[in-house]
């Protein structure tokens, strides 16, 4: 049964791939990209990823669609034909051969699922056996993420706040040239999306109280730090997107944001140095506690508040910077 | 402390750049950017000498050892990059000043400072780790703030230029993330001395070398070896004066450490004829990069593009070290990525200085600078006897090396062509020298207008070191001599 | 009682994906767009309410219960709202539904380029 | 059995290829950042294939659960997810610069507004 439902959602993926390279006009292929984050969200649930599958809907069916359709009413959705002839038969060459390389690449794999593989055997194990009395928490990609790797996932987090930075750095100040189309597209007649602020101002508390849900249930179930933070930012956009720009400017100052982005990196990292200084190795949670397992917890409390904040606000600061080119806020 | 000291050169940039990024004041987070990478600096000396003098430091991350967790293993390679990067990057940043606040504008230099300490923190730490996976992770974090460094420069082509690089660094990146995700596939594991003994056990496989071909293909698109070079000229000329210093010295250098690391460490010279021919095809490409970039940079009008072929030119001597494949091969290769980046930074960094007074880079406009600009003009031409490679300065230690090496080979074609690249690079060197000095003023009257000074202080030390590293080249030989030995005699760790 | 509940929850998911069916069905045949989304918002919110309660049937431990409650909570408010955001971006847009004949109904405001 | 159990990969590697090819094949700016996000997203594919075990479990330990799937990929693809959607923002960002210095989103526009670059 499994093994239809992925052919099903593979030849859903190919004919979604295959569309975007044939479909012209931006709106359109946005919409292709989100179906295509959908679709290998749940494409990562049949394979047992659940944290991936949560952060990839939320991020490849929602923010990532939402910063393109930013862009487009910015830019406008006009796409050329594409480019036919030496460009075409150039990049068909050049596909064509990485294509075939990744084949050649395939034929020497252990197969697909297969429970012998060296990359189920080798270090993994360790993580699926010990992680229980380690750190003592159920989800497993938690343990890993926050403790194990917790040297990645600081990589990670510097990786959303790089972005902010440079995001904030290339748009600061720029020129706010489609702020008049847009505004006329939507509401010609200037009246409120009545509507939608009702129901809006219903969910909202609630998206909100999820993402902190997700946030303190992630050692339990799929969820953390970064989908939290994502799901948060989520719902401050979309009351930024129903009351504007302006309104939610005033609740959460740009200023605040970037300070609190700042923050989170630094909650993650002077954990680590709080080790530092204690003389054990950078990230070692054991010296916040007597009790490993519970220093483990601590820990990984700690950093994960810190990675969910740093996602909050580098993501509600980057929506500030693009919605700013639609319409002047108070900055 | 002392057996902290591996994680503290990529910590302190690390912690540093967010922290940076809540002083409200430009001037203040100069101060602070420049503190951090002194003092990163000072800690990548210490290192280096405890590693020099101990042999390999380990440094398990949370204190979980490898494979289990990431591990920092700084073996002599690791130790010199490191050293090259962070002082390079130190000396950049203290110079930094009049260039920045007259290029950038005044909303934006306080981020454009945690940008440039989150591109050393993400460089120090691709040189650092010993995890495959870290290795992407920090990449992305130079690229990422690179990106947007290079999009602050001036003129609006570069934010195309920024565009493109941002496009072709993605697919290298990505690249890199499937050949990373082959070999753990095929080993289960990320750590790289893991990986370096776990691969040859798995044989001949169709796999790993896929791996490695997009690995290589992958680096060589952030070394912009030729052919795929198409992003450098762009995003080095239209770049900010200041980034295009700092990525010319650096960012290359790091990219050719990590092509060394895999080919050498992870998975070994003999895992495969095909290999074997991979060698043949780094040289060819080499040749091919050193004579395309030199003549481009020969006929090139305005300078600053004309050095960045002269980058493409010089990867190609540094790969063509790397295709000789025997130790003199790589250590030639070594010493040049060490020299290169005090040549380049003089260079770029006297540059900066000129298009600060000058305006522009264009040869035209750079008539009589000689005597505008005495000293700085000295020190570019220094460097630039270095970059030709003129016994008596560093240069020509890195070419005696490559030279020496292709000798041994019995190579005499490659040994050939080498001495004719660096004839090519005299010519666009001594161009320069007869705008500066011989040709006739332009119609205003020159008066002395020097760098500022602490400008002309890093310039003149770059330049300095040039020559002091051309009589005195133990510390580039014998670390690269034992960082190449490590990486053929089989015993990388 | 059992047996009840199994049937009773497999009828709720055949109808419910029978819905879903008919309306991409009404999505691809129809040529207006306010009767294509007239077609999809419908089945759409009925179909995953039955879809939701025929799961909500088949599980019997509390929290899934619960989730499944709120999801169905959520998709009740946020599937008709998000066919009327569609509908009046389109209108304000200046697209107006067409007729049986297949000609645009109401006129068309001079459109805005 | 033999040729399925490489299916999956083979059908992973059209879809990376897809992607791959809007990315140099198509001239609009944003088209080309759909393309890399396409390529990316299919690479995420390819590892979370790799840490399947036929029968496994989501990695959360649970009481009478013997098989897993591999936590560690789903680990890296987190972390690769963020660094995709951050590569997406910042070109983004650039494209919207790009726009308002040339009018236009189009390579072969804009490469003709100026000396090649």
């Amino acid at each position: 049964m499994e093994v239809l439902i992925d052919i099903v959602l593979l030849s859903l993926l190919v004919a979604t791939a295959v569309a975007l390279v044939m479909v012209r006009g931006l709106i359109a292929s946005i919409m292709l990209t989100s179906v295509y984050g959908l679709l290998s969200a749940s494409f990562f649930v049949t394979m047992g990823a659940v944290d991936v599958a949560f952060t990839e809907a939320a991020v490849g069916a929602g923010v990532s669609p939402l910063l393109l359709l930013f862009t487009v009413a910015v830019i406008g959705r006009k796409e050329r034909a594409p480019e036919g002839g030496a460009v075409l038969v150039k990049s068909l060459l050049l596909v064509v051969v990485t294509g075939a390389l990744l084949i050649v690449g395939t034929l020497d794999m252990p197969p697909f699922g297969s429970p012998d593989a060296p990359a189920q055997t080798h270090v993994a194990p360790y993580y699926l056996q010990q992680s229980g009395a380690e750190i003592g928490i159920p989800n497993v990609v938690t343990s890993v993420l926050a403790s194990y790797r917790a040297y990645d996932t600081l990589g990670e987090v510097l990786v959303i706040f790089t972005a902010g930075v440079a995001v904030i750095l290339i748009l600061a100040s720029s020129s706010h040239r489609g702020s008049a189309r847009l505004r006329n597209a939507t509401v010609p007649d200037g009246s409120p999306h009545t509507i939608l602020q009702v129901v809006g101002k219903i969910l909202i508390p609630f998206i909100l109280l999820f993402a902190f849900y997700v946030q303190f249930h992630g050692e339990y179930g799929p969820g953390g730090g970064f989908q939290a933070g994502v799901i948060f930012a989520s719902g401050v956009i979309l009351y930024g997107l129903l009351f504007g720009l302006p309104t939610v400017c005033r609740v959460l100052p740009p200023p605040v944001m970037e300070v609190l982005a700042a923050l989170g990196v630094l909650i993650f990292g002077l954990t680590g140095v709080m080790s530092l200084l204690n003389g054990a190795p950078f990230l070692d949670y054991s010296v916040l506690a007597d009790d490993p397992v519970t220093a483990q917890h601590i820990g990984i409390m700690v950093i994960e508040l810190g990675v969910g904040i740093t996602v909050a606000s580098v993501i509600t600061a980057i929506y500030y910077a693009f919605a700013n080119q639609l319409e002047p806020g108070p900055n | 402390m002392l057996s902290q000291l591996p994680v503290l050169p990529v910590l302190l940039p690390l912690i540093g750049a967010p922290a940076c990024a809540l002083l409200r004041r430009p001037t203040l987070a100069w101060v602070f950017a420049c503190l951090v990478a002194v003092l990163a600096f000072l800690c990548t000396v210490s290192l280096f000498t405890t590693t020099w003098q101990e042999g390999v430091q380990t440094y398990a991350l949370g204190g979980w050892p490898s494979p289990w967790g990431i591990e920092y293993r700084i073996d002599l390679l690791n130790a010199l990059v490191l050293l090259v990067v962070s002082g390079i990057g130190a000396a950049i940043l203290l110079a930094s000043r009049a260039s920045v606040w007259q290029e950038i504008g005044e909303t934006r230099r306080g981020l454009f400072y945690v940008a440039c300490l989150l591109c050393l923190a993400g460089l120090l730490g691709i040189a650092a780790t010993g995890d495959a996976f870290n290795l992407f992770v920090f990449l992305e974090i130079s690229s990422l703030s690179t990106y947007a460094l290079v999009a602050m420069g001036p003129d609006r082509r570069a934010l195309l230029a920024a565009y493109n690089y941002l496009i072709m660094g993605t697919i290298g990146a990505t690249f890199i993330l499937i050949g990373i995700g082959f070999l753990y596939m095929l080993t289960g594991t990320l750590s790289m001395a893991d990986l370096g003994e776990r691969l040859p056990a798995m044989g001949e496989s169709r796999t790993a070398f896929a791996a490695y071909a997009f690995i290589v293909v992958g680096v060589c698109l952030k070394l912009a070896l030729f052919p795929l070079h198409l992003w450098l000229p762009g995003a080095y000329t239209r770049a900010p004066s200041i980034v295009t210093v700092f990525l010319a010295a650096t960012s290359t250098k790091v990219a050719l450490y990590v092509l060394i690391r895999f080919t050498y460490s992870v998975f070994h010279l003999e895992f495969s004829q095909l290999a074997q021919a991979l060698d043949t095809v780094f040289i060819a490409l080499g040749v091919i990069a050193v004579f395309a970039g030199s003549l481009v940079a020969i006929f090139e009008a305005d300078l600053k593009r004309g050095l960045a072929y002269s980058s493409v030119a010089q990867i190609g001597f540094m790969v063509i070290g790397l295709g000789i494949g025997t130790v003199e091969g790589l250590q030639a290769s070594l010493i040049h990525l060490f020299n290169h980046a005090l040549m380049k930074g003089a260079l770029f960094l006297a540059l900066a200085a000129f298009i600060l007074r000058v305006g522009s880079s264009n040869f035209s406009s750079l008539r009589g600078i000689g005597r505008r600009m005495p000293l700085a003009t000295a020190a570019f031409v220094l460097a630039g006897i270095s970059l030709i490679g003129i016994p008596g300065t560093a240069g020509f230690i890195s070419k005696w090396y490559l030279v020496l090496a292709a000798a041994a080979q019995q190579q005499w074609i490659l040994l050939g062509l080498i001495l004719a690249g660096s004839l090519l690079t005299a010519v666009y060197i001594w161009r320069f020298v007869e705008t500066a000095y011989a040709e006739p003023e332009g119609d205003s009257v020159i008066q002395r207008n020097e760098a500022p000074l602490g400008m002309l202080l890093v310039i003149v030390l770059l330049a300095l070191l040039n020559l002091y590293f051309g009589f005195d080249s133990r510390l580039p030989v014998e670390t690269a001599g034992g960082a190449a030995q490590a990486l053929l005699g089989g015993d990388a760790s | 009682m059992s047996t009840i509940l199994a049937w009773t929850s497999d009828a709720c998911l055949l109808v419910g994906s029978f819905l879903l069916l008919t309306g991409a069905l009404g999505f691809l045949r129809f040529n207006d767009f306010y009767a294509r989304i007239h077609a999809c918002g419908v089945t759409e919110t009925l179909a995953t309410a039955l879809i939701i309660l025929g799961l909500l049937l088949q599980s019997d431990s509390a929290t899934p219960q619960f989730k499944l409650a709120l999801i169905l909570l959520f998709v009740l408010f946020s599937s008709p709202t998000a066919s009327h955001a569609l509908a009046k971006a389109a209108w304000n847009a200046g697209l107006r539904p067409r007729d049986n004949s297949g000609k645009r109904g109401i006129p068309l405001p001079p459109r805005e380029r | 059995m033999d040729v399925f159990s490489y299916f999956n990969y083979w059908v992973v590697v059209v879809l990376m290829m897809l992607g791959f090819f809007i990315v140099i094949a198509r001239g609009n700016l944003v088209k080309k950042l759909i393309g890399l996000n396409i390529f990316q997203t299919s690479v995420f594919i390819l590892y979370i294939s790799i840490g399947n075990v036929s029968g496994g479990a989501a990695p959360i330990l649970e009481e009478g659960v013997a098989l897993y799937s591999n936590p560690l990929p789903h680990v890296l693809i987190l972390t690769a997810i963020v660094v995709g959607i951050a590569t997406t923002a910042v070109g983004l960002a650039l494209v919207v610069r790009i726009h308002a210095a040339y009018d236009s989103v189009e390579e072969s526009e804009i490469l003709a507004q100026d000396e090649p670059c």
